[in-house]
């Protein structure tokens, strides 16, 4: 029986295809790296400024001056680069980055994301968030389905300040893949065993369910 | 974006992608960096109507002269098209429109476009006849003139080196503008010397990262062309 | 500026130029291209009421953590300082003022002050509380927001490899803001793991030319910091 | 007895010091590198992208893809770089370029500059010399004192567009050197055998000669 984590991120890593430029949040999203094949030809971006990041093997010895956005010892795979912080969000406003995973704290039914301050408690800044939210090609968000205390995170709409408007097009969580379309969240997938209605009560956003099309994961 | 493993092809499937009247911009000051061997396949395929974004004009028989020579360019954004009669002539006989930037504003409003603002805000040419007509706004006590980015449809452009999935290292002066075109253009097209295998670059001297181009194909060195005008001091 | 040949000294004579109440640009991004020497010459030397301008705060004991914890800071310009506990509870003490700003934008309001501009217009951040009091004007039928430039009266840098005229090339990661910041500020005091007679770096690998640097300092490797909280996947 | 272009060149290499970058406008001021010795530690931008050019010797073969501005081919000297149009504009306007040399059509008592454009009969583009001139930190004009139909190109009020306002330092002629002053143009040295009524007559800019402190050469 998977983790909920490992539930989320077997799922993710579905929607990355060969040749693709990803780039994994800091947190949970940076645990895909352990999902990708060896052989698949991606090149993970990191906004620090590289293109081609790759884990270093358990033992080697760290390159002090190679590490990810989140702090992480990284090693490079063939065709990587390295460059500064003005080229690495060139990169990204110009939409070169195809598919980037990010946490989130809320996610509301039009696709805004809040992910970065939650007034009075947390605001230790945004980092690069704003940019790769606003400005990537496919927006996808990993998050567990509700906080510690059981709330949603999935809501109607957004109350903590957002990190950008309407630019998530994917959400998964334990329980659930929910694609943001015009017209809501729309549910592709639900966790095995989890009823409809017991998604609907775990969800503060309106869903909609075709449940003949339904797909468990 | 094209992915990393589709980029490298032959040159002419890569110039076909380009259509009559696409705005392209082409890397180059004088004869170094300017893409040789795609200008000639343009030539050759017989777009038309184009709009082109280049440094200067390169020489009459040369390059995008002979693009200009052979009435396939409407328009010409540039900064200096002295070693080009025919441009000049062109421009004077009102076939071939010329707009003119000062140099580094040309560089700069290329720039922009690859990091993906609208434009900026400069006291370059304030106060000259070449400065006239752009919208000024007061910032801080001071008036600054707005310079829009300037976009293409495609950019064509001359690297030394690259890999298989476009990553790009320019060698000289030839450096000039292709890096800034290569992350302005909506796709890219790359010739170089030497295309390996990725990992045969060194990342730190990688110039343009290859998620900024779209094709790369290998071209041989004898097909670059030499500037007459090129003289010892 | 400084003469080319006058820029190589001793780290001492090099940080003894900064004054109280200066502002100063500083590499680094967490740990890597952090320029840990020249900090530690700062802290040593004693100055006071910086405004310090750094995409991160490092970490509490290490680099810009500890001229923080020692009340030396008075603003910090930044994007993220998540990984100094002692820099979040002096900021809700009111002893330090720190102005967040998105990195990109970070990067390239500091970007534009090197490239000479009075700022560039964006629409990132449009719509958020982040991206709120800003001016904001329309072109071509849409909002962008202002940016200005950010200047700084000193710029301290780390690069892997130097040249006693100060070109400078930096290594892996440890890029970053350091480019930028060396182009940005009125006086730049780069450190380097070696310096290099003129000629020991090849021209078409050197990130940031001669002509930005003030002061170029060789320091030890081992003078470098290791972030406590780079870690592995 | 040296040729008025002799005269210009050797006047101007003075104003070069050891340890600046400097800057030599195409035409006239490209053949100050005959002027510098090759121990003077100096590097030579060109705006196309190269800080450190020198000449290549006699027979070298040229390497095609190194050229300076005006398309002479170039070598480099121990410490050059090159970097892309953006990074070079960058340089000028940071003022990192400690002096310029340029040709001019006209120039006038208040440092005015043109040498880009005859309306009606020369305008191919003003290439790099606005930002050049706007921005140094000393802009030296060498010309001839007069056009080759002996009009004077020294003048009370540019008359053609100006390349850049107020940006002139220093004039050199082969009748003269001025300084640009708060007061007007203020002449330092006189050319061999001239005398200053003869420089007036050649001039249409009023001129401040002080005849005790004026240098010959």
């Amino acid at each position: 029986m998977p983790s909920d984590q490992q539930r989320i991120l077997a799922r993710a890593a579905g929607e990355i295809t060969a040749g693709q430029i990803v780039n994994l949040g800091i947190g949970l999203p940076t645990r895909l790296f352990h999902y990708l094949p060896p052989d698949l030809e991606v090149l993970v971006h990191s906004e620090n400024g590289v293109l081609g990041c790759q884990l270093i093997d358990d033992g080697a010895e760290a390159d002090l001056e190679m590490i990810d956005s989140g702090g992480a010892y990284i090693g490079t795979r063939p065709g990587a680069s390295v460059f500064d912080s003005a080229l690495s969000f060139a990169m990204i406003r110009r939409r070169r980055v195809d598919i980037t995973f990010m946490g989130a704290f809320e996610v509301d039914r039009q696709g805004n994301l809040a992910n970065w301050k939650i007034p009075g408690k947390f605001s230790p800044g945004i980092g690069g968030a704003m940019e790769l939210a606003q400005k990537v090609e496919r927006l996808v968000v990993l998050c567990s389905h509700n906080d510690k205390h059981g709330n949603p995170k999935i809501l109607e709409h957004c109350r903590l300040p957002l990190t950008a408007p309407r630019c998530v097009s994917l959400i998964i969580t334990e329980k659930a893949a929910m694609r943001v379309t015009h017209s809501g969240l729309e549910v592709v997938d639900i966790a095995e065993g989890l009823s409809v209605d017991e998604l609907r009560a775990a969800t503060e956003a309106e869903l909609i369910i075709d449940e003949s099309r339904l797909e468990r994961f | 974006m094209t992915r990393l493993n589709d980029k490298y092809m032959d040159i002419d499937a890569a110039i076909a992608r380009i259509e009559d009247g696409a705005s392209i911009m082409v890397g180059g000051f004088g004869s170094p960096g300017t893409p040789f061997a795609l200008l000639d396949a343009l030539l050759e395929q017989g777009q038309s109507q184009l709009t082109l974004i280049k440094n200067d004009a390169n020489e009459t028989d040369i390059g995008i002269g002979k693009l200009i020579r052979a009435g396939r360019v409407d328009r010409l954004i540039t900064s200096h098209i002295g070693l080009n009669r025919v441009a000049i002539e062109e421009m004077n006989a009102g076939r071939l429109t010329v707009e003119i930037h000062p140099q580094g504003l040309l560089a700069e409003k290329i720039r922009c476009a690859g990091a993906g603002h609208f434009g900026f805000l400069t006291d370059i040419g304030l106060g000259t006849e070449i400065g006239e007509g752009r919208r000024e706004i007061d910032c801080d006590g001071k008036t600054w003139a707005v310079e829009p980015a300037i976009h293409a449809d495609f950019a064509l452009v001359h690297a030394d080196l690259a890999d298989r999935y476009g990553n790009l290292v320019y060698r000289g002066t030839a450096i000039n503008f292709n890096p800034l075109m290569a992350m302005a253009a909506e796709r890219v097209i790359a010739q170089a010397f030497a295309v390996k295998a990725p990992g045969g670059l060194v990342p730190e001297q990688i110039h343009t990262p290859c998620a900024f181009v779209s094709q790369i194909v290998q071209v041989d060195p004898a097909t670059s062309e030499q500037g007459r005008r090129a003289h010892a001091v």
